[in-house]
C-alpha cells in the first residue's frame, strides 16, 4: 500500500521537503508550470454583506455529492429558519435546514445548475418574520468522541464550499487504510474574480481556527497548514494573528499562480508530496479542506446550527454592484442577479470562477452549498472567446502551462480522431482535472478542456461496459 | 476452384496488368527498380522490357511445369527459375550495350526479388496453361514498363530537358537536378499516384452524382 | 488441396529437372553472350584510352609489380598496378594510361589519365565515372581551364626513382604556380581535389614501378604492330 | 420577466489574448528589419526576389484552398512568412523564376499536401530551399557582393533569367561591381581556402551569403522581440546557438589550427537566421520542454558537424530538416512527467 | 576500389547513401511497415541482423565461386543462400531465443523478399569490399534502413492525426514523405570529404 509506505512523514519535514535550492530561488513555494491570470479581485476590499431574503427560496435535497436528503416537511407546513427540513439518507448524504422562516409551498422536482431535476422544498418567505435562527442545540465540543464528532459534523449539513460539495464529515472521517498527519487548509483561492474565501479569512479568522481544530480532531491530523496565495497579505496577517499558541497550525504564503488552489496541487506546493494517480490525498497522509468550509464548521458546530447560508462572490463585467454576499441557500439566481444589477442583454452566468465554473442555462436555479461565486460575463468577453477554431500549430504553450504535466496538444489531436484509448493509455488523460490552463492559452482557440471532458466521459462509459 | 467465374478471354488476360491491376500505379509493387532506374525514359524502357522478359519467360516455364512441382518446393523452384532468367537477361544486356548495363547497375540482378514476378508465378502461372499465363505475364510486364516509362519520361524531361535523349528546350535549358536524384523519384511517383487517386475520387463522385440524378 | 505429403523422391526429381533446365538456360546465355560482352568491355576501354591519348590506335594491358611488368592477360587479378600502353599506327609508344579513383563529393570519381614517359608528364585526363552534382562537380569533365591542367602536368620522379619529385596537388582556383599543381574549379573544389588526389595516388604507386621498363613497353608495341 | 439572454459555453470562460494570426504577424514584424537590410544590401534584386517568392507562396496557398474547397487561409499570414523566410535564405542573385519554383514547392510539397498550417511536418520554407538546392545547385551557390554601386538602379544579371533557362554566370559581373570579391561565402572560404573572415565583416554585412542571413544583429533583435513577447520559444535559439558554439569550442580546443573560433561559427552562414526564425517554427518543432532542448542541441551540433565534415560548407538547413524529421519521435519520448505518475520530488 | 576509412564507409552507408532514401532498396517493407513505431524498430533490427548474415554468406560464396570460375551462377547462388539463411536464422532463433523469435518472427518472412538484403550482397561484390568492409557495409545498410524506417514511422504516426487531403492519403503520402526525407538526407552527401 502506497499510503503506508509514504505515510509517516515527520511533520517537520512538511516544510523541509522543498529543497533549500528551490526555496532560495522561489520566493514562495509553488508548483511547476501553471498560469499567471489577470486577477480581477476588485471585490477583495468589500466587506461581506447580507443579501435580503428572496420572496421564494428553492432548497434542493441534493446540494452535495452523494445521496439526496429525505424531505421531512409537507406543503403548507410552516418552517422556522434553521430547522431541519430533510434528513440525511445514510453516511454519504447530508441533512438540509430551512434557510428562511416561511411556508412550504411545494416539494417537487426543480432544475439545478448542472441541468439535473432534483426534489426541492420551495419555501415562501414570511415577510413579517424577523428571521432569527431559532433552531439550535449548542454542543460541548470538547467532550465529543470521534464518531460523535463526525456525526455532529454531519448534522450541520456542511458540504465542501470550494465547489465540489463533498460532505464535510465524510471527508474528515479518518480513512481506514491511512494515517493523516497534516491537514491542508486551502486558502489559495486562485480563480480570478473570486474573493469570498479571502473575505472570510480576513473577517472570521477565529472561526477558521476553531474549524481547523475541530477538523484536526476529526481526522487525527497533528498539524495543519493554511496555504494562502501571497496576493492576500492582509488575510495572511489576520490568520497569523489568530493562530493558537501551541504551534500546531501554520500559515504558509504560497505563490500566486493558477491553479494553486486545486487540492492536489496545493498539497504538492505545501508538502512536496504528489498524490499518486487515481488516489486520494490521504494516500500521502494529508487531507485538504477549503478555508470557508472550516470557518463555517467553526461557527456552526459549537452552536449546534445547520448550514443555511454561505458567502458568495458576485462579480464580473456584467455586475453593477459586485461584492461578497451572505446568501441564503436556495436563493434563485434571478433574484440574486436582480439585486446586484446584472439584468438584461446577452449574458453568460458562471457559477464559480471563470476557469472552471460551469455556465447556467436558466436563471431559475438556486444558490446551493457548493456555489462559491456567481460571475456575469458580457458580450465583449464572449465574442473574444468565440473566434474561429484553427488547427493546432503545436506552439507547445499548453504543455508549458499544464500543471499536471500532460501534453494537451497531443491529447487534443487524439481527441479529434476519437482515439480515447491512446489518450488514457499513453497520455494520462485521467490525470486531467479540467483546470482550463490549456484552453486559456491556446492561440488556435481549440476547446481542449471540452474535448477532454467528452473523451473522459466516453472512455469511462466504455470501460464500464467492458467491465460489465 | 470449380466455382470460378467465366474464364477471362486472352485479351482480358493481357489487359489485366496494363490497366486494372497495373503493378506500378494500382498495386504499387516492385518499387525499388521503379525509382532507381527511371532517371531517363530509355533506362525505364529497358528495365521494363527486361522485367517483361523475365516475367514472361518464368511464367512460361512455371506454367509448363505446373503439374510437376510439389507444393513443398514450389517457391524454391520458382526462385531458381526466376533467378536463371534474370541471369540470362543480365548477360543479354551486357552483350547489347555496356552503357545501358552500367546505367541499370545492380538493379537488373535485383529483378529477381521483384515481388511482381514471384507473385505472378505463384498466383497465376502455376494455375494456368501456358498461353493465358504468358499473355497475363506479358500484360503485367508491359503495364510495369508503361509505369516505368511514365516515371522516366517526367524525370528525364525535367531533369535533363530531354526525352529519349532528344533535347526539347534548347541548349539554355536549366535541368532540374533533383529530378534525377533520389528525392525526385519519390516525388514523381508520389505525384502520379496522387493524380490517379484524385481522378479516381472524382470519377467516383461524378458517378455517384449521376446515380442520384437517375435514381 | 494437396493433402498427402509429396515423396522426397518427387521433390528431388523436380528440383533436379528444374535445375537442369535452368542450368542449361544460364550456361547457354553465358556462352552465347560471352564473346560480345568481352568485346563490349574492350571497346569501351579502348575508346576511353584512345580519347585520353590522341592518336593511339591500339593498346595493350599490363600489370606492373615490383618484380617487373607482365601482360595483363596472364596475370592473376589484383596482383599489381594495372595500366594500358597505347601505340600509334606505327607501333610507337604514345603514352601510358591508368585508372585512378578517389572519393569526391557524392561518391567515387574514377578517371583515366595519360602519362607520357618521354616528357615525364601527365598529358591527358578522362573522367570514366562519377556521381557528382550536375552543373557543379561534373565541370571536371568539360571545363576547359581545368582540363588544361592536364596538358602537361609535371610528374617527374625523384632522384631515387621511388616517388614523384613533386607530389601532384590541387590548389585554390587561380593560385596555380608550379607545373605539378592543379588549379581547382571555383565552386567545385571537392571534386577537383578528388581528381587530383586520385591521380597523385595512382602516379605515386605506378610510375616508380614503370621507370625501369619503359623501353620494354616501347618494344612491346612492335610485337603487336600492324 | 427578465430580458437576459443566456449564453452557455464551456470552461474556461476567459482566454489569453494571443491568436495564431497575432503570432504570425509578430513574426512578420520581426522579419521586416531583416528584409529592409537585405534590400539595402542587394537593392532591386533582393526586393524582387522577396516579392516574387512570397507571391508564389500566396498563390499556391490560395490555389490549394480552391482545390480543397475551403475558405482562404491567406489571412493567417503563415504563407507570407514562409515566402519571406524562403526568399531570405536564397542567394540574392537567384533567378526569380527559380525563386517562384521554390515558393510553389515550399507551399505545395511542404504544407498543403499534409493538410495546411499546423499539419505539416517539415518547415515549408526549408522544403522549398532544399528542393532548389538539389534542383539548381549551381544557381544556389552563385554569390554576389553586397553594396554594389548600382544596386538600386539595375538588377543583378541573373535575376531576370527567362523561366526554365539557365542563369548567366554572374562572377564577372560580381567582380566588376565590387573589387576583390571572391565569389565565395565565408564558410566556403574557410572550408576550401582556409581563409577566416573577420567578425567585423559579418557585422557590417559585407560578406557574401543568402539574401537575409548576413544581418546578424537585426536577426537577433527580431528574435529578442519575439522571445520577449513569448511568440517564440527562447529555448530553441539558445539551444541551437549554444550547442553550436560549444561544439565549435571543443573542436577548436582539440585542433586549434584546423577549426575556427566559435564566434565565426555563430556568425557565418545561415545559423543565426536558422536558429531564430527557422528552427523555432512552432509546427515543426517539439512541444515538450525537454524535447525542445534536445531538438535545439541536435540542430546546433549537427550544423557544426555538417559544416566541418560534410561535403557542403553550410549545414543549417539540413540540420533543421533532420530536427523536423525527429520532432515526432522527440515529442513522443520526452513527455513531461505527468503529475502523480512518478516518484516524489 | 579507393581506400575508404571504415567509419566513413559506415556513416556514408547509413546517411548519404542510405539504402532506402538514396538507393531505393527495400522500399516494399519500408512503405509497408513504417506505419507504426512499434513495428518499425523490430523490423529494422531483424533486417539488420539478416543483412549481416547475408553479407557473411555472400562473401564466402563469392570467394568460392570465383575460385571455381563459376561467377555466372552468382545470382542464383546468392538468392538461394539468402533464402536458406533466413530460414536457418528463423529456426535457430526459435530454438535458442524464443523471446527474440516472438519479437522478430513475423518480420522474417517479409525480409526474404526484401531487395535490400540481396542488394547488400550484390553491392559488396560489385565494389569488391574486403571482409571487414563487407561487415561494416552490411551493418551500415541495416542501420540506415532502421533509421529511415523509424523516422518515417514517427512522421506517419503524427500525420495520422493531421488533416491530410483525401487523394494524398496512403502510398502517395508515404512516397512524398520519403522524398522529403531523402531531400533531408542529401545534406549528408560528401560526408568525410570536407576535411
Amino acid at each position: 500500500m502506497i499510503a503506508t509506505r509514504l505515510n509517516p512523514h515527520p511533520p517537520d519535514r512538511v516544510r523541509g521537503s522543498l529543497s533549500p535550492l528551490t526555496r532560495l530561488f522561489r520566493r514562495r513555494p509553488s508548483f511547476p508550470r501553471g498560469l499567471h491570470l489577470p486577477e480581477h479581485k476588485d471585490t477583495a476590499g468589500l466587506p461581506i454583506r447580507r443579501l435580503p431574503f428572496a420572496p421564494e427560496l428553492i432548497v434542493p435535497m441534493l446540494q452535495h455529492i452523494g445521496k439526496p436528503a429525505i424531505p421531512l416537511v409537507r406543503p403548507g407546513q410552516t418552517v422556522v429558519r434553521g430547522e431541519p427540513i430533510a434528513r440525511a439518507d445514510g453516511f454519504y448524504s447530508l441533512p438540509v435546514h430551512a434557510p428562511v422562516t416561511g411556508v412550504v409551498r411545494a416539494v417537487e422536482p426543480r432544475l439545478l445548475a448542472d441541468g439535473r431535476m432534483v426534489t426541492a422544498v420551495v419555501i415562501h418567505t414570511q415577510a413579517a418574520a424577523d428571521q432569527r435562527v431559532l433552531w439550535r442545540s449548542p454542543r460541548e465540543v470538547e467532550t465529543l468522541t470521534g464518531p460523535e464528532l463526525i456525526q455532529a459534523i454531519q448534522d450541520t449539513g456542511l458540504a465542501g464550499m470550494g465547489g465540489a460539495a463533498f460532505p464535510a464529515h465524510a471527508k474528515l472521517a479518518p480513512p481506514e487504510d491511512a494515517v493523516i498527519d497534516t491537514l491542508i487548509v486551502n486558502g489559495a483561492e486562485c480563480e480570478p474574480y473570486l474573493t469570498c474565501d479571502h473575505r472570510v479569512m480576513l473577517e472570521w479568522p477565529t472561526a477558521v481556527m476553531d474549524g481547523i481544530r475541530l477538523a484536526m480532531r476529526a481526522c487525527g491530523a497533528r498539524h495543519a497548514v493554511i496555504g494562502v496565495e501571497d496576493n492576500k497579505p492582509d488575510a495572511i496577517a489576520a490568520l497569523t494573528a489568530a493562530l493558537p499558541a501551541d504551534g500546531s497550525i501554520r500559515v504558509q504564503a504560497v505563490a500566486t499562480k493558477y491553479p494553486q488552489g486545486a487540492a492536489d496541487i496545493l498539497v504538492y506546493t505545501l508538502t512536496g508530496r504528489e498524490v499518486p494517480a487515481g488516489q486520494r490525498s490521504s494516500a500521502v497522509g494529508v487531507l485538504v479542506s477549503n478555508v470557508m468550509t472550516l470557518a463555517t464548521l467553526g461557527q456552526l458546530l459549537p452552536a449546534g446550527e445547520g448550514l443555511i447560508e454561505r458567502v458568495i462572490t458576485v462579480a464580473g463585467p456584467g455586475v453593477t454592484r459586485p461584492g461578497n454576499y451572505r446568501v441564503p441557500l436556495g436563493t434563485p439566481m434571478r433574484y440574486l442577479l436582480d439585486y446586484v444589477g446584472a439584468r438584461g442583454g446577452v449574458r453568460e452566468v458562471v457559477l464559480g470562477g471563470p476557469m472552471m465554473g460551469p455556465a447556467v442555462a436558466s436563471l431559475d436555479v438556486p444558490v446551493t452549498k457548493g456555489t462559491s461565486g456567481v460571475l456575469v460575463l458580457t458580450p465583449r468577453e464572449l465574442a473574444y472567446e468565440t473566434r474561429p477554431v484553427r488547427a493546432c500549430i503545436k506552439c507547445g504553450e499548453c504543455v508549458r502551462v499544464c500543471p499536471r504535466g500532460l501534453n494537451p496538444s497531443m491529447l487534443g489531436l487524439l481527441a479529434t480522431r476519437g482515439e480515447y484509448e491512446t489518450m488514457v493509455a499513453d497520455y494520462h488523460l485521467e490525470q486531467c482535472f479540467e483546470c482550463g490552463c490549456c484552453s486559456y492559452v491556446c492561440p488556435a482557440n481549440i476547446p481542449l478542456v471540452q474535448q477532454f471532458r467528452v473523451a473522459k466521459g466516453v472512455w469511462r462509459k466504455r470501460s464500464a461496459t467492458r467491465a460489465a | 476452384m470449380n466455382a470460378q467465374p467465366a474464364r477471362p478471354t486472352p485479351m482480358e488476360e493481357f489487359l489485366e496488368g496494363i490497366w486494372r491491376q497495373n503493378p506500378v500505379f494500382v498495386m504499387v509493387l516492385g518499387m525499388c527498380p521503379v525509382m532507381a532506374v527511371t532517371v531517363s525514359a530509355v533506362n525505364a524502357l529497358a528495365m521494363g522490357l527486361a522485367t517483361t522478359f523475365v516475367l514472361t519467360g518464368s511464367a512460361l516455364l512455371v506454367s509448363l511445369l505446373r503439374g510437376w512441382v510439389p507444393r513443398e518446393v514450389r517457391i524454391a523452384t520458382y526462385i531458381v527459375i526466376i533467378a536463371s532468367f534474370v541471369t540470362v537477361v543480365d548477360y543479354l544486356i551486357q552483350a547489347l550495350s555496356l552503357t545501358l548495363y552500367t546505367a541499370l547497375g545492380a538493379f537488373i540482378q535485383l529483378i529477381v526479388v521483384n515481388c511482381i514476378i514471384l507473385g505472378r508465378a505463384e498466383a497465376h502461372a502455376s494455375k494456368n496453361p501456358p498461353l493465358p499465363a504468358v499473355l497475363n505475364a506479358l500484360g503485367m510486364g508491359l503495364g510495369f514498363a508503361i509505369g516505368l516509362l511514365a516515371l522516366g519520361s517526367v524525370r528525364e524531361v525535367l531533369g535533363a530537358g530531354r526525352l529519349f535523349g532528344l533535347a526539347l528546350f534548347g541548349a539554355d535549358f536549366q535541368p532540374w537536378g533533383v529530378m534525377v536524384q533520389p528525392p525526385g523519384g519519390f516525388f514523381v511517383l508520389g505525384g502520379w499516384l496522387l493524380l490517379f487517386n484524385w481522378l479516381k475520387k472524382r470519377q467516383g463522385r461524378l458517378q455517384a452524382e449521376r446515380g442520384t440524378a437517375h435514381g | 488441396m494437396n493433402a498427402l505429403p509429396t515423396s522426397s523422391l518427387a521433390m528431388v526429381r523436380t528440383l533436379g529437372l528444374v535445375a537442369a533446365i535452368c542450368g542449361a538456360l544460364v550456361v547457354t546465355a553465358y556462352q552465347g553472350t560471352l564473346a560480345s560482352v568481352e568485346a563490349n568491355r574492350r571497346l569501351a576501354l579502348e575508346h576511353a584510352v584512345f580519347q585520353t591519348i590522341p592518336g593511339a590506335v591500339h593498346m595493350r594491358a599490363f600489370v606492373a609489380t615490383p618484380a617487373g611488368i607482365v601482360p595483363a592477360e596472364g596475370a592473376p587479378a589484383a596482383a599489381g598496378e594495372r595500366f594500358y600502353a597505347a601505340y600509334d599506327a606505327g607501333g610507337r609508344l604514345l603514352g601510358i594510361a591508368a585508372e585512378a579513383a578517389a572519393f569526391g563529393y557524392a561518391g567515387e570519381v574514377r578517371v583515366l589519365y595519360a602519362y607520357d614517359p618521354a616528357r615525364e608528364a601527365i598529358t591527358g585526363l578522362t573522367v570514366v565515372a562519377h556521381k557528382e552534382t550536375p552543373g557543379i562537380g561534373d565541370k571536371v569533365i568539360h571545363d576547359a581551364a581545368f582540363q588544361a591542367n592536364f596538358r602537361a602536368l609535371d610528374a617527374r620522379l625523384n632522384a631515387a626513382r621511388t616517388a614523384l619529385a613533386n607530389p601532384i596537388r590541387v590548389v585554390r582556383h587561380g593560385t596555380k604556380r608550379a607545373p605539378w599543381e592543379i588549379d581547382a574549379i571555383a565552386g567545385a573544389t571537392v571534386t577537383s581535389r578528388a581528381v587530383g588526389k586520385a591521380v597523385n595516388a595512382s602516379a605515386q604507386r605506378l610510375l616508380p614501378l614503370l621507370a625501369q621498363h619503359i623501353e620494354a613497353l616501347r618494344q612491346a608495341g612492335g610485337e603487336n604492330g600492324p | 420577466m427578465s430580458t437576459t439572454r443566456l449564453e452557455l459555453r464551456t470552461t474556461p470562460h476567459i482566454k489569453a489574448g494571443r491568436t495564431v494570426e497575432q503570432i504570425m504577424r509578430a513574426v512578420l514584424l520581426a522579419l521586416a528589419p531583416v528584409c529592409a537590410f537585405a534590400v539595402w544590401q542587394y537593392g532591386l534584386s533582393a526586393l524582387a526576389l522577396i516579392v516574387t517568392v512570397t507571391a508564389a507562396c500566396l498563390a499556391t496557398e490560395r490555389l490549394a484552398n480552391r482545390l480543397r474547397g475551403e475558405a482562404s487561409t491567406l489571412g493567417d499570414a503563415s504563407a507570407t512568412i514562409t515566402g519571406v523566410l524562403l526568399a531570405l535564405c536564397l542567394p540574392p542573385a537567384f533567378p526569380l523564376w527559380m525563386g517562384a519554383v521554390a515558393g510553389i514547392v515550399a507551399i505545395a510539397l511542404g504544407k498543403t499536401l499534409f493538410g495546411g498550417l499546423g499539419h505539416n511536418v517539415f518547415n515549408p520554407a526549408l522544403v522549398g530551399r532544399a528542393f532548389v538546392q538539389a534542383a539548381f545547385p549551381a544557381a544556389i551557390t552563385s554569390w554576389v557582393p553586397a553594396y554594389a554601386p548600382d544596386r538600386f538602379t539595375a538588377f543583378i544579371p541573373s535575376t531576370l533569367t527567362p523561366p526554365l533557362m539557365q542563369p548567366p554566370d554572374v562572377s564577372a559581373w560580381a567582380q566588376a561591381a565590387v573589387d576583390g570579391f571572391t565569389g565565395a561565402t565565408p564558410l566556403a572560404r574557410w572550408k576550401y581556402d582556409n581563409v577566416l573572415t573577420p567578425a567585423a565583416d559579418f557585422f557590417a554585412g559585407s560578406v557574401a551569403g543568402s539574401t537575409g542571413e548576413t544581418g546578424a544583429v537585426l536577426i537577433l533583435l527580431g528574435g529578442l522581440y519575439l522571445a520577449a513577447r513569448r511568440y517564440l520559444d527562447w529555448r530553441i535559439p539558445v539551444a541551437v546557438l549554444g550547442s553550436a558554439a560549444l561544439a565549435a569550442w571543443l573542436f577548436q580546443l582539440w585542433a586549434p589550427e584546423r577549426y575556427p573560433e566559435p564566434l565565426f561559427v555563430l556568425l557565418s552562414g545561415g545559423l543565426m537566421l536558422g536558429a531564430v526564425f527557422m528552427a523555432t517554427d512552432m509546427v515543426t518543432s517539439p512541444v515538450t520542454p525537454l524535447g525542445v532542448w534536445l531538438y535545439g542541441a541536435l540542430i546546433g551540433v549537427l550544423t557544426v558537424l555538417i559544416r566541418y565534415f560534410g561535403g557542403m560548407p553550410e549545414g543549417v538547413m539540413y540540420a533543421i530538416l533532420v530536427g523536423n524529421a525527429l520532432t515526432p519521435l522527440i515529442d513522443r519520448y520526452t513527455p513531461p512527467r505527468a503529475f502523480g505518475t512518478g516518484g516524489r520530488r | 576500389m579507393a581506400d575508404i576509412p571504415l567509419a566513413q564507409l559506415f556513416l556514408t552507408t547509413v546517411l548519404a547513401n542510405n539504402f532506402v532514401l538514396a538507393m531505393f532498396l527495400g522500399l516494399c517493407p519500408f512503405l509497408g511497415v513504417s506505419g507504426r513505431l512499434a513495428t518499425a524498430a523490430p523490423m529494422g533490427a531483424a533486417t539488420t541482423f539478416v543483412m549481416l548474415v547475408a553479407s557473411l554468406c555472400a562473401y564466402g560464396l563469392n570467394a568460392l565461386l570465383t575460385w571455381l570460375g563459376l561467377e555466372f551462377l552468382r545470382l542464383i547462388a546468392y538468392i538461394a543462400v539468402i533464402a536458406s539463411a533466413v530460414q536457418l536464422v528463423e529456426m535457430v532463433l526459435k530454438k535458442y531465443s524464443p523471446a527474440l523469435f516472438r519479437a522478430l518472427g513475423i518480420y522474417l518472412p517479409l525480409i526474404t523478399t526484401n531487395c535490400a538484403i540481396l542488394g547488400v550482397a550484390l553491392f559488396q561484390t560489385a565494389r569488391e569490399y574486403s571482409f571487414i568492409q563487407s561487415l561494416v557495409f552490411a551493418t551500415g545498410a541495416g542501420a540506415g534502413f532502421t533509421l529511415a524506417l523509424v523516422l518515417m514511422a514517427g512522421l506517419r504516426e503524427r500525420l495520422r492525426l493531421a488533416a491530410v487531403p483525401d487523394p494524398v492519403q496512403g502510398t502517395a503520402l508515404a512516397l512524398i514523405l520519403a522524398g522529403l526525407l531523402s531531400l533531408t538526407f542529401m545534406g549528408f552527401t560528401g560526408l568525410g570529404v570536407g576535411e
